[in-house]
């Protein structure tokens, strides 16, 4: 009858559920997308009703959410709020220039693939991208939540070595704490 | 065989001998402290079974030392506490210098409060708590070059108190012709009553001093502060509440008997509460541990001054439990300062930060400390405050009651700055090379946090003795079970039942929150914090300490505007220039004090008629 | 030792009842500030979802002993001061200890939780946790005095300082306290304003300005845990008042109505609220809601 | 009673030196002056008219023919006292103006307030 | 050799006229002298003290009956007096016997002796005359000392004293003068006897005459001027001296006569308010000096006020308390003196200032120091609580519950200004070491006070005891008149 297996998959189908509705964004609005954040969240598209909600601190979010080019200045303070947050945790990665580069794909000073140094579980094309697309973003990191393939934060510490060495191969002062995890 | 005469002479030989092993036998010292204190503690105990009452003439006085359930409650938190702090000292002064100094009058400052509290008349007492008072200024000037104006400040109000006191029992001489405490109490109708109420002011402000009423406290925040540590604590535990012990004579035993008794009580208890509240938000603007924890005295007095002037028994026992505790928490808080000063050597609240994992003892302390003063259950503090509320508002002092709870809130302010300043916050890279304070120091400490907790599960090993001190003023019985409170509309708390909820559900929560993910769960520095991304280097400081009650300071901003310590200060400077002019009258010629001779000479002359009275 | 099973059942129920209810009610705020703001809002659960994702959470971080212990502090206020109030009116299973506690006892006890959470705050080190402590605590010398005052005059218009007795006397529509001291239920209900923590008095979490105030640092387990104890002390707190003022409850049905109505008035003042600077908030509390009480005493006084 | 005139005439004479002069000498002087007018009032009270010495010179002599011999006993030990304070005095003055290389009194008040 | 009181006169005296000739013998034994003398003394005062305290002894110089001999009269205030002066005396050459050791050292000693004769002088006579000899004995030997080490200030403070002193001679000598006159006697019990009969205008101005006169000396309010002066600038054995044997002989005499022959209460009451208004000013004045033994020279002052204010309660306890003052202000400001005489040396300032810190440098004489500061205050357990009570006692028996408030007032400055010197001792920086030690006499000297200070502190009773006959001798005028003139109670009336 009662089988621990079972018992433990109930659980997981909860936590994924719950983890699914309550995702708790910390949006690092680096470029101009940031300008794109506000309308998802206040009345006219409200993001707020898949439980979508802004957070104060890394220390409490699910999502990071960079809203644009990253310059290398820029990209130690992500990695460092990345590493702030409480695994599981998601990164999004928000326009073209997350992506590529975007428009900025040529410059001495940004980094053009954003996958090479976080574990990005979703992308959301565009320049700009629109709130339908962001929570169309959002509404697939759910999905990907549910099926048990956002799984960015262990990719990340699986390979750690390889994102350390892209990271210091961009951020010449690399000066933060050694974490011991 | 012990005998009063045997406490008096043991503490005082001691203080004498450990003056003199200093200079001779320096390891001696030490030795004799502690077995002076020691033995104090075991002739305090073992008094009330043994002790006869001591009399002699003395000049024309008569004097008589006695023993009784009041006197022994205050006796013995001073022994306890003396005991304590003693042992505390060992290594806390271990580096300063004149040793045999402190030492001395630390011991003659004990003896001298034994003295007050055993006296049984009024020469006795006057006589101790001079001697309490001068070796007590020797102490707050001990430290320093700043102490001195300090010190000259202490002593001058303790004067004032203390001649105030002795005004009054000049009076009661001139009157009574007697200075035993039990004829007086007799016959304290038999004054006229404009001397009754004299008599009273003039007690009421001379044990005030002491205990840092509020128009008297100028001197005690300084004076707390600038004394070495051990010294504060016993200072700030036992030594004010000699202030108390008198003021609950004088209101429950003087004041009682007379005509303006609702008087006096509601101007001492509103006297008591604006003290509680002012020196509450004092304490909350201050930056030194010490002087918030002085300020803190302050408050605390006011309340047991309260306590005693509502008169009711649960109103005295409030206070009498308030002053005892007191004793105890306000001893372990300083103490854990001391350590913090011992190791870090500052207690300046905006520099010392993130002690509690280099000094885990000490912060237990302090945390206790904190708890016991903030009146917050589980701790003996919430037995003292809720009694003490329920007098108040059953006797009918509406108001009295919001101010003491405004005072008692806002206290949690100065309590929090205080362990957040000094445990808690970021951990400096200055004090990474911190260790725990020593033995000496840390287990005095932690013996007396276990017994607020003590008292707080079972308040009962207070009521009963004080229950028993309380005969002195009269017919209370409080029959109440070892751990539960009772007011009078009948309503109570049962201290167990709180303690054992709070417990249970404190271990259930604290065991789930350790067991959960506890493989996952790390520890990390504090500088490993949210910065918006920022990475504080190592000199950077975070901590959120200077001016920590910004915005509190402006709500309060007109009270603290105006202080009474700037008026005595204008009073004192222009007392000195009118001095200085008073002294032009010695020019320093000859000539000039010649013609004084001459005109005193002609103005008696040519007003004799008048000067002496006399038909010509 | 005979076991009395109902009181057991009540102390075993009590808490997760509260749970539920406080987190409930929690949804139902987002809901309908969503709606006051013409959003669809997320559903009523969201709470519940939020908590039980932070508990889920795989790992956790402490900056020491009283971080850690934190949370434990607020939930053990929380939880004992339930235990200390008499939930159903003359009920066997949810007055627990109501008994052998009563107001003053109360008063204190939730501060306990506030102190604990402080002390968990200032462990972590971070500034943005210290601005909120010293906001809340200075805000907390502002709404209890107004608190006290109408707590004040109801104990000495009825003499007594036991939640039960009061809800002894207010044993009809007509008798309660609402009714028979209006006053002190403005001052408390200001008071209460201020207890909840919302807009105007929202500035001890001030979010985007210090963070999250006091909990920034905590994250997974420990906001987890905070979370459910925050949900328990709203119910608390609304259990308190509705006991105090209007009547108790005698079923739950009529818990939970008067329980909403009264948490609309914080929540609904919220919503349309600015924020107030942590001076601003003291002194309001201090001038209207101080009169308002000294004037119930006053009232109650002449009366007695 | 010129005697008695005299004498307080003196003693006011010294007063005024001393209180009004500014040399010290003088002061000193004034001083000797009040002293001879107090030693001059003191003869003056044993002084009775036509009598003699108090000794039995002559038989029959009684006591009241003769002046009352005490004040003059008494007036040989003032005239002593104050020759030795004048000498101190003296002494004093040279010693001051050593020092000052001045006799007036206002300028000698280092010692005051 | 019989012991008898002419000793306490003759001795000294005779010492000082043999101390120069022993000086041109040999310098170190002059030092001795002074010892011996006043050891013996002692002696003698300590084996008359039982046999005065029993019953007054009489004496009649040249063997002339009363009133017209010169008489000693040693009753229990005399005895007490006398043992203070000459045991304060013994303390003062003990302490002198290292610290006066500027040539001519021979002259102090012998001004020594006379001072110490004219106040036994002036405590024992019962002659107004001699009386008045004695103090101008006493007064010059003060002028001189005062001028005793040369410079520039001593010369100044003596001529100040010279000056207002022989005021007071003159005004004691035309009073005594206006007594002969009246009353054709010169012997205290006598005129006392028949001041009855003299004319109230009279009376009125002798007493004025005699307050103006002994008050000068006595330090009364607005007579004593030369006092800081004289007990700053000369050397502070003689500092003590003054204070602690000249004024107090002077106070005596005051007293003496006033109780003895101006017994009217208007009187005492005019002393209740000279003594108030005496030490308030010295104390407001004491409180801002910046010299350690200007600031003492005004302290005694204050004391002496407190003294004059017992001494015009005109009661029993009122005499005591004053007399228990004297004892203990001789003792203490004498102990004062001493350890600011070092602390003066040392620091080789005469100024509070420098004094920064020569507590750790010195700590023996410094520790005297605090004792004597906290003795005088009146702190327990020292001497100084009891008289200061005793005084305050007395006050509030004649009601008069301003002095005491007064009082105490000036106690609290006095605190504010001793304390200052005290803590600038000990815990102010250190400005300079000297590597000159306290000589072994001066400390022994200092310890016999402080050993004494305390003794008195503990046991007040030893000293109460003997004060209370003389307390009584002093308010009991017709027994004096009695046993002065050796005359039978019953002839005795005396109405003023």
């Amino acid at each position: 009858m009662y089988n621990d297996k079972d018992a433990k998959k109930i659980v997981d189908i909860i936590q994924s559920y719950a983890r699914k509705h309550s995702l708790w964004v910390v949006a690092y609005g680096t470029g101009c997308g940031a300008i794109e954040i506000p309308p998802t969240m206040t009345s006219r598209y409200d993001a707020e009703r898949f439980g979508i909600r802004g957070s104060a601190t890394p220390r409490q979010a699910d999502v990071l959410l960079i809203t644009g080019y990253l310059a290398v200045k820029t990209l130690k303070r992500v990695i460092r709020t990345y590493e702030q947050m409480q695994a599981p945790k998601f990164v999004m990665g928000f326009g073209s220039c997350t992506i590529n580069g975007g428009m900025y794909w040529d410059s001495y000073n940004t980094i053009n693939a954003l996958d090479r140094y976080l574990p990005v579980d979703v992308f959301i094309n565009g320049c700009m991208p629109r709130p339908e697309a962001v929570i169309s973003g959002f509404i697939k990191l759910q999905q990907l939540i549910s099926e048990g393939k956002a799984e960015g934060a262990e990719k990340y510490l699986k390979n750690l070595e390889w994102y350390r060495e892209n990271q210091n191969k961009v951020i010449p002062n690399w000066n933060m704490p050694d974490y011991n995890w | 065989m012990v005998s009063l005469t045997t406490l008096y002479e043991i503490t005082f030989g001691g203080a004498i001998l450990a003056f003199i092993a200093q200079h001779t036998i320096k390891q001696l010292r030490t030795f004799i402290v502690i077995v002076t204190s020691a033995l104090g503690v075991y002739i305090v105990w073992r008094l009330p079974s043994q002790a006869t009452d001591i009399s002699f003439r003395l000049g024309d006085f008569q004097i008589l030392w006695g023993v009784n359930e009041y006197s022994q409650l205050f006796a013995l938190l001073i022994a306890v506490l003396g005991f304590f702090t003693l042992i505390y000292s060992i290594d806390f002064m271990k580096e300063r210098e004149r040793l045999g100094y402190f030492y001395m009058n630390f011991l003659i400052v004990i003896g001298g409060m034994y003295g007050i509290v055993y006296s049984q008349d009024l020469i006795s007492l006057f006589f101790f708590w001079e001697i309490m008072t001068w070796s007590s200024f020797m102490l707050v000037i001990y430290c320093c070059d700043d102490a001195q104006s300090i010190g000259l400040k202490y002593f001058v109000f303790s004067a004032i108190g203390a001649y105030a006191m002795l005004t009054a029992i000049v009076l009661i001489w001139a009157n009574l012709e007697t200075t035993s405490l039990s004829v007086l109490f007799e016959n304290f109708t038999n004054l006229s009553s404009g001397l009754q109420i004299t008599v009273i002011v003039l007690f009421i402000v001379g044990f005030g001093v002491k205990s840092a009423m509020m128009p008297f406290h100028v001197w005690a925040p300084d004076a707390y502060a600038i004394s070495p540590t051990p010294f504060t604590a016993l200072f700030s535990g036992a030594l004010s509440k000699m202030g108390i012990w008198g003021l609950g004579i004088v209101l429950l035993k003087l004041a009682a008997q007379s005509g303006f008794y609702v008087w006096v009580q509601d101007i001492v208890a509103w006297i008591g509460a604006i003290t509680a509240l002012l020196a509450t938000f004092y304490a909350i603007v201050q930056t030194d541990a010490k002087k918030l924890l002085a300020y803190s005295s302050i408050g605390q007095l006011g309340y047991i001054i309260v306590g005693l002037a509502i008169g009711t028994p649960l109103s005295i026992m409030s206070a009498l439990f308030l002053a005892m505790l007191h004793g105890i928490f306000k001893a372990m808080l300083f103490m854990s300062a001391g350590a913090v000063f011992y190791r870090t050597g500052s207690t300046d609240m905006n520099e010392v930060t993130g002690l509690i994992r280099k000094m885990p003892w000490t912060f237990l302390t302090a945390l206790f400390g904190i708890i016991t003063v903030a009146g917050v259950p589980p701790l003996g503090g919430f037995a003292a405050k809720w009694m003490l509320y329920e007098a108040t508002i059953q006797s009918g002092h509406y108001f009295l009651v919001i101010v003491l709870f405004a005072a008692s809130t806002a206290a949690f302010l100065y309590l929090y700055r205080f362990i957040f300043s000094l445990f808690l916050g970021q951990e400096e890279k200055e004090y990474a090379d911190i260790k725990e304070a020593p033995l000496t120091m840390t287990v005095p400490m932690v013996i007396m946090a276990l017994f607020t907790l003590v008292v707080g599960v079972f308040p009962g090993i207070f009521i009963n003795p004080i229950g028993n001190a309380m005969g002195y003023f009269g017919n209370y019985t409080f029959n109440w079970d070892v751990s539960s409170l009772l007011n009078e509309w009948g309503n109570h708390v049962d201290m167990m039942t709180v303690v054992m909820t709070i417990g249970a559900i404190f271990i259930i929560a604290a065991i789930f929150i350790t067991i959960k993910n506890y493989r996952t769960t790390r520890y990390v520095t504090t500088k490993d914090i949210h910065t918006s991304g920022e990475i504080p280097t190592e000199n950077e400081n975070l901590t959120y300490a200077v001016d920590f009650y910004k915005p509190f300071e402006r709500a309060i901003a007109p009270v603290l505007k105006r202080s009474i310590d700037k008026t005595y200060n204008l009073i004192a400077e222009n007392l000195e220039s009118a001095f200085d002019f008073l002294r032009y009258v010695y020019t320093g010629n000859g000539q000039t004090y010649a013609l004084y001779v001459v005109l005193f000479l002609a103005v008696l002359m040519v007003f004799a008629e008048l000067i002496f009275g006399i038909q010509l | 030792m005979e076991i009395n099973w109902s009181s057991v059942i009540g102390i075993v129920a009590t808490p997760v009842i509260a749970f539920i209810v406080g987190v409930l009610y929690g949804g139902a705020v987002r809901k309908i500030t969503a709606r006051v703001q013409n959003r669809y809002g997320p559903p009523i659960t969201q709470n519940l979802f939020d908590i039980i994702k932070l508990y889920s959470k795989k790992t956790a971080i402490q900056h020491g002993v009283m971080q850690h212990l934190g949370p434990v502090f607020a939930i053990t206020a929380s939880v004992t001061s339930l235990y200390f109030i008499p939930v159903i009116k003359d009920s066997p299973y949810f007055q627990n200890f109501s008994f052998n506690g009563d107001l003053i006892f109360l008063l204190y006890m939730m501060v306990f939780g506030s102190l604990g959470m402080a002390l968990g705050a200032g462990q972590t080190g971070n500034p943005n946790s210290a601005i909120g402590v010293s906001r809340g605590l200075s805000q907390m010398v502002g709404y209890e005095i107004p608190f006290v005052l109408a707590l004040v005059a109801i104990m000495i218009q009825f003499k007594t300082t036991s939640l039960n007795e009061l809800l002894a006397v207010q044993d009809h529509f007509t008798n309660w306290i609402i009714f028979q001291s209006p006053l002190a239920f403005v001052a408390g209900i200001l008071a209460f304003l201020g207890m909840m923590h919302y807009a105007p008095f929202d500035v001890v979490i001030a979010p985007a300005e210090i963070a999250s105030g006091p909990p920034s640092e905590f994250g997974g387990k420990y906001l987890g845990l905070m979370m459910t104890s925050g949900s328990i002390f709203a119910f608390v707190k609304l259990v308190l008042f509705v006991d105090i003022f209007l009547g108790g409850a005698s079923d739950f049905i009529t818990l939970i109505i008067k329980t909403f109505l009264l948490y609309m008035i914080p929540v609904l003042t919220g919503i349309v609220s600015p924020r107030f600077r942590t001076e601003q908030s003291i002194l309001f509390f201090w001038k209207w809601p101080t009169f308002i009480g000294i004037l119930a005493i006053i009232v109650v006084v002449l009366n007695g | 009673m010129i005697y008695y005139a005299a004498s307080i005439l003196l003693i006011l004479i010294g007063m005024y030196a001393v209180l009004v002069k500014k040399n010290i000498i003088k002061i000193v002087i004034g001083l000797s002056i009040i002293d001879s007018g107090v030693h001059l009032l003191f003869i003056a009270i044993g002084y009775v008219k036509d009598a003699t010495a108090p000794i039995y010179s002559r038989p029959g002599l009684e006591a009241g023919q003769m002046v009352d011999p005490v004040p003059q006993a008494l007036v040989l030990t003032a005239i002593v006292i104050g020759l030795a304070v004048t000498a101190v005095a003296l002494s004093l003055v040279i010693r001051l103006y050593d020092h000052h290389k001045t006799l007036n009194i206002n300028r000698i008040r280092k010692l005051k307030w | 050799m019989s012991l008898s009181p002419v000793q306490f006169i003759a001795v000294p005296l005779f010492a000082a006229f043999l101390i120069p000739l022993i000086g041109k013998a040999s310098k170190e034994t002059v030092k001795l002298v002074p010892g011996i003398v006043l050891l013996y003394l002692s002696y003698v005062a300590l084996n008359l003290f039982p046999r005065g305290l029993e019953r007054p002894i009489v004496e009649h110089i040249a063997g002339f009956n009363p009133p017209f001999g010169i008489t000693l009269y040693y009753g229990p205030l005399a005895a007490f007096l006398t043992t203070l002066v000459t045991l304060i005396g013994f303390v003062i050459w003990l302490y002198s016997y290292k610290f006066i050791i500027r040539e001519p050292f021979e002259k102090y000693y012998m001004l020594f002796m006379l001072l110490i004769t004219g106040s036994t002088g002036i405590i024992l006579t019962g002659d107004i005359f001699n009386m008045f000899v004695f103090l101008e004995i006493t007064a010059i030997a003060a002028y001189s000392l005062t001028a005793f080490l040369r410079d520039k200030d001593g010369a100044e403070a003596a001529f100040k004293y010279l000056l207002i002193g022989s005021f007071s001679s003159t005004f004691v000598l035309l009073a005594i003068l206006l007594i002969y006159m009246q009353t054709g006697t010169l012997n205290l019990a006598d005129i006392a006897l028949k001041m009855a009969d003299v004319p109230i205008t009279m009376k009125i101005f002798i007493l004025i005459l005699f307050i103006t006169g002994l008050g000068i000396e006595a330090e009364i309010f607005p007579l004593n001027g030369w006092a800081p002066d004289a007990y700053s600038q000369a050397p502070s054995p003689v500092g003590a001296v003054f204070g602690g044997i000249v004024v107090k002989a002077t106070i005596y005499a005051l007293m003496r006569i006033v109780y003895l022959m101006f017994n009217f209460h208007s009187v005492l009451h005019f002393f209740v308010i000279m003594g108030v208004i005496t030490m308030l000013i010295a104390e407001m004045s004491a409180m801002r000096q910046h010299q350690i033994k200007r600031m003492l020279a005004f302290s005694s002052i204050g004391q002496m006020g407190l003294v004059i204010i017992a001494f015009g309660l005109g009661t029993e306890p009122g005499v005591r308390a004053a007399l228990f003052q004297m004892f203990n202000h001789a003792l203490i400001k004498t102990l004062l003196f001493f350890s600011a005489g070092y602390l003066v040396f040392h620091s080789g300032s005469k100024h509070i200032s420098a004094l920064d810190g020569l507590g750790r440098d010195k700590p023996l004489t410094s520790f005297f120091f605090a004792f004597g500061a906290l003795a005088i205050i009146g702190l327990p357990p020292f001497a100084g609580f009891w008289s200061k009570l005793y005084i305050l006692l007395s006050v509030a028996d004649a009601h008069l519950v301003t002095v005491v408030v007064l009082i105490l007032i000036s106690a609290v400055i006095e605190i504010v200004y001793y304390l200052r010197v005290v803590s600038r001792l000990y815990f102010k920086r250190e400005t300079a070491t000297d590597v000159r030690r306290t000589p072994l006499s001066g400390l022994a000297a200092m310890g016999i006070l402080a050993v004494v200070i305390l003794f008195v502190g503990l046991y007040p009773n030893t000293i109460l005891d003997w004060l209370t006959p003389a307390a009584r001798e002093l308010m009991n005028t017709s027994e004096y008149i009695r046993t002065g003139l050796h005359l039978n109670s019953g002839l005795l009336s005396i109405n003023f």
